[in-house]
């Protein structure tokens, strides 16, 4: 038996060899060349441009900025899972302002159009970084409302309707990008906290951030990542995403969304197409394989061949569903 | 055989190369794997590519053919020759344990080299402690340095019991020590080298690359640091990606937390705030 | 290189041969034999005795029962998941009379332990089966608030605590018989609906139920599964519900659990235990492996030989953390 | 090669029949994948239980040697030879794809046999309807009704095109009549039979058994009820379990949702109100 370590058994392909783009996706005004982007805190410039030319993605969605560097929280910050990962990072980052300086000219400067991940412990944090992007070359921004690894802020602003609605109202005075606001799966009605944020002025909604998860040590006892519990991520949360996107969907028939979630190849990426995505991003799987954004946005782009309907849809930023 | 590529056909490690890109996650064949003592196996895999570019303490990623299971399980390079690669594990979980099972002929899914190697560019005497399964890299700093010039390498390595690896730094290195919990520990070693006057050569300053067990390196340092000797450490943490895009392998140092896979996995024993 | 598809490597073991139960545990003052129990819908008599001893299970949970006979949701009620399984059966079953005639009789004639899982549309469903169970032979009560599959009860009650906190309050004056209340990781906070039930009478919680979640064929861009959404049972929804389990034994540190959600091997039974549960339950790993509920109890059984402490803890029925 | 038995070790067969059960999943032995045409293929494996208790119509849960595949995909029983079992499939999916590449020597992961068989205990003369990858189980009740006394078969099957399975039909029936859609379909075939009187054989009932596409089978049901001919019904629905735990392949029938799995996959067309 031939095993092939594509989940999907997608046709391998060199993602080394030049590609011209067929099927682009529009998001909240924005063009992006193909419907697949990179997901926050999965890409880091200094780090994946040794494996390919990252100006090729759909669009680069950054590591999670706030106003000043953090530390995030203590290691281990990471246990494996079922088909999955669970993970603690705390949205250690060097800061906005190192941010702006080096991350974001050097992507621009490749060609990346370009999502910046915000995140914040306060409205107020927020606010500091939303400023200091508004006049950026950024593309778009990413408000990260759904962090479970952080005490305040995070999923403690995305879990909350009142509390999101105030936010996402108070940074739209601040800047006219496209807003994005990332929600997490790990609320009652996901439709609820999509609504807030779209009605207080969310250009797109992007979903699912991760899952709270934990894995213990059987030798110990104890958990094995310092902060105890953590995210979860990878294909095992595949199914779950696919379900908020369609949810979201249905609740919201026009806003502009990008599905995430267990993404590792051009079929699960369509899935989320037709459960009503208008452009997806890839995450754990660019972690155990690198390439594998841009070998999900090629394998995507011939699936979309065969299905007009759709392609025509997402080139002019329409919604599928 | 399986193979188990995860994505590119054909020879991966050309098209990136060709493409002007570090190779990306790609399947080798696994040439030799050893028992060495209990639950400790060496295992050599052909990889023309990590065999030219790999530095001390420079790590490869392997992969579990399990898509259950998808971190990687880094590993120190131990040894290269020709085109091949060798690591040095002990088999600690379900990973490690799908690993010592591989045979010749079998592949193996790798990324790799990662990591900032020691730094062993000045000419010295290098004293390679290690600890346990903290001796691969150090075989492969005594493999390197025995091919440059200028330099000379003493083993000291501490085990619990059998001595896998004396056989393999040996090779390498220009005096090796060892010594088993029954005896002491690697410090027992040092004070040895110290008061027999092979810790110092002349005319080359004395510098410890060490790798091990937290509780041992950090006595190594304190030790080292007491005499002022100039100590690199090799540390180790759960990895989420190896090359430097997660962010979930850190370590506190004293400018803060940083990642073990890309600014390390060599910290300085300055760095870690382990001096006296 | 050796392939298992015991997906923890677990040692493989004759689960034919006959067994000497070493460690037993006691959730709500009922003893179970190991603390090893089927899932509900997972287990039917008439279908599993084929396989194996069923009276060797800790407890033998039984498929949500209604007042009157249920037809569920229309076919296809399942799709594969990574790892895992989406189901949207909705409680298909043919009433509480017919449970008290025909599988709950036998079952207590095997010698078994039996938890009568209980559904409801709406409170005087669930009252009607309780009072019904009252005088029963079933040794505890698992009142399901948690169904993701049906628009009335199941999850639309156990995701609002006041909901909630009424029903119970309800069945409780209506039994003394043990009563499990099982628990939806569908909120944005466990902890509360857990308290909720625990403060209106229930004996203990078992958790989780399934992750609401879908897919979709992609040859015809239309869900895979009659009802659209389902459930996401197996080895993928593990390290969630560990998390789950860890916060209510945080917020509420006597109230016995029962661990529910992935469970396959020794291994990880064993890991819900750690986590705080008195008790574990495997659900889909039974359905693509008949005897796996009778294996995973022999594997922990012979993991917590060498943790003493623990086993003395399950013996009296206290927790662990 | 790797073999993938999920739990007991060495022969679950024996151990369960010791005990007083049915098997549970275990490993078996594939000794042939052969192409029987474009993204057709029959698998031969060992399984001396499945071998001396499968009846026509019923079937086996094969499972994927990939962990993220965990449900069952159930194939009707095609035909045994001693202790060799024999399934027919089409490659659909994930799951087809990778047991189509399976080579002898191989082993998978089976549980069986399952389902509720065909009633074929009376003698009569028993046409077997079939479309397309329906065919399997009716190839297995003419082998079935071959070995047993008094009984007839005819075998009738439409074919998208190549007509794979005749061969192997017509190894055990007394007679084969199929076409392909370029000709029409069974229905074209079974009017035929009715006008050239081979319907109907002396002394004998007919009865219809058929397996297929929910569209010809609704159409065969149709036919025989306006004749008078009983019409048994192999259906399919996606599955939890295979075994009747789980109550997930549900079918529609006049007494309510039935679990195809162990209430069918036969039904009568009266059963499925599928009658004129
Ligand atoms: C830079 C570096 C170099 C290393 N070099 C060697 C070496 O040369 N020889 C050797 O024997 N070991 C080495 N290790 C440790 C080795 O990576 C782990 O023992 C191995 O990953 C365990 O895998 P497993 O599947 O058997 O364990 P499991 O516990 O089943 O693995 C579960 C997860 O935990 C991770 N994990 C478990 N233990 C460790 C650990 N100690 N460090 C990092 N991740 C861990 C695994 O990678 C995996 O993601 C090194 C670790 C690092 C970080
Ligand atoms: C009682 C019964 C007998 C069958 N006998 C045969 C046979 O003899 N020959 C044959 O070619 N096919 C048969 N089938 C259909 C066969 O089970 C599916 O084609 C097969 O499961 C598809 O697996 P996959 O992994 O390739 O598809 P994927 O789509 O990758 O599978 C994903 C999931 O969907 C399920 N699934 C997909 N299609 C079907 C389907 N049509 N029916 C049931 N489940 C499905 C799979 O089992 C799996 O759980 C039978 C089905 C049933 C219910
Ligand atoms: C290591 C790691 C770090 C992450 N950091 C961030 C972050 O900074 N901001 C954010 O919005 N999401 C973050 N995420 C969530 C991902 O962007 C994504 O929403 C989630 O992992 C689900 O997608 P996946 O299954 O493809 O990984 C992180 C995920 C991982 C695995
Ligand atoms: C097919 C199926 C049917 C189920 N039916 C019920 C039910 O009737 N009542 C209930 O409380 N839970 C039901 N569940 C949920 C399981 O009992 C269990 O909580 C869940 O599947 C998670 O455990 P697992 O991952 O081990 O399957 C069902 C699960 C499956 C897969
Ligand atoms: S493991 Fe990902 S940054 Fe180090
Ligand atoms: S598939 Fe489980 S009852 Fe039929």
């Amino acid at each position: 038996m031939e095993e092939t370590r594509n989940m999907d058994g997608a046709a391998a392909m060199n993602v080394y060899e030049p590609h011209e783009w067929k099927h682009k996706t529009v998001v909240a005004g924005v063009e992006w060349k193909n419907p697949v982007g990179t997901a926050s805190g999965t890409f880091q410039l200094a780090a994946c441009r040794w494996f390919y030319d990252v100006s090729q993605m759909g669009a680069i969605c950054t590591k999670g900025v706030s106003p000043v560097p953090w530390e995030g929280n203590p290691g281990p910050r990471t246990a494996e899972a079922p088909a999955g990962m669970v993970n603690a990072v705390g949205l250690q980052n060097p800061g906005v302002d190192h941010y702006l300086v080096d991350e974001l000219p050097k992507l621009k400067e490749l060609g990346a159009t370009v999502i910046t991940n915000v995140a914040g412990h306060s409205d107020e944090d927020y606010a500091q970084v939303v400023a200091k992007l508004a006049d950026s070359d950024a593309d778009m921004l990413e408000i990260n409302v759904s962090c479970p690894n952080v005490t305040h802020g995070g999923m403690s602003v995305g879990t909350d309707p009142i509390a999101l609605s105030r936010l996402i109202g108070h940074l739209r005075k601040l800047t006219s990008k496209p807003m994005i606001v990332k929600l997490t799966p790990n609320v009652t009605d996901i439709t609820t906290v999509a609504r807030a944020a779209v009605e207080a002025g969310a250009d797109a909604l992007s979903l699912i951030n991760t899952l709270v998860g934990m894995r213990i040590d059987i030798r110990t006892g104890e958990p094995i990542i310092a902060n105890r519990t953590g995210g979860v991520s990878g294909p095992a949360v595949f199914p779950v995403a696919l379900a908020c996107v369609w949810r979201v969907r249905q609740a919201l028939p026009k806003i502009p969304i990008i599905g995430i979630g267990g993404i590792d190849s051009g079929e699960k990426a369509l899935e989320f197409l037709y459960a009503g995505a208008n452009a997806v991003e890839v995450g754990a799987a660019a972690l155990y394989d690198p390439t594998a954004p841009l070998r999900v946005a090629r394998e995507l782009d011939d699936l979309l061949d065969a299905r007009p309907a759709l392609a025509a849809k997402l080139a002019v930023g329409d919604t599928w569903r | 055989m399986t193979t188990a590529t995860f994505h590119p056909t054909g020879d991966v490690v050309a098209q990136a190369a060709e493409a002007g890109y570090f190779p990306g996650r790609h399947a080798v064949e696994v040439t030799a794997v050893e028992r060495l003592t209990d639950g400790v196996y060496r295992m050599t895999f052909r990889d023309a590519y990590i065999a030219a570019h790999a530095r001390p303490a420079q790590f490869v990623n392997l992969f579990s053919k399990d898509p259950m299971k998808l971190l990687p399980r880094p590993f120190g390079v131990s040894e290269t020759d020709g085109d091949l690669v060798s690591v040095i594990f002990a088999v600690v979980g379900k990973g490690t344990d799908e690993f010592s099972r591989m045979r010749a002929g079998d592949t193996v899914d790798v990324l790799g080299p990662l990591g900032r190697p020691f730094d062993v560019k000045k000419p010295a005497h290098y004293v390679l402690v290690g600890g346990g399964l903290g001796v691969p890299p150090l075989i492969y700093a005594a493999q390197s340095l025995a091919a440059a010039e200028g330099s000379r390498t003493s083993a000291v390595f501490g085990y619990r019991n059998e001595r896998f690896a004396d056989a393999y730094v040996a090779r390498h290195a220009d005096a090796t020590y060892s010594i088993d919990e029954s005896e002491g520990n690697v410090v027992t070693l040092l004070d040895r080298m110290e008061s027999d006057g092979t810790l110092h050569v002349d005319g080359l300053d004395t510098v410890i690359l060490s790798c091990g067990p937290l509780p041992m390196m950090k006595a190594v340092s304190l030790w080292a640091s007491k005499r002022g000797i100039a100590c690199q450490l090799s540390m180790e943490q759960r990895m989420g990606c190896g090359y430097g895009t997660c962010v979930v392998c850190v370590v506190d140092t004293v400018d803060g937390r940083k990642k073990v896979c890309s600014d390390g996995p060599v910290f300085t024993s300055a760095q870690l705030g382990w001096e006296a």
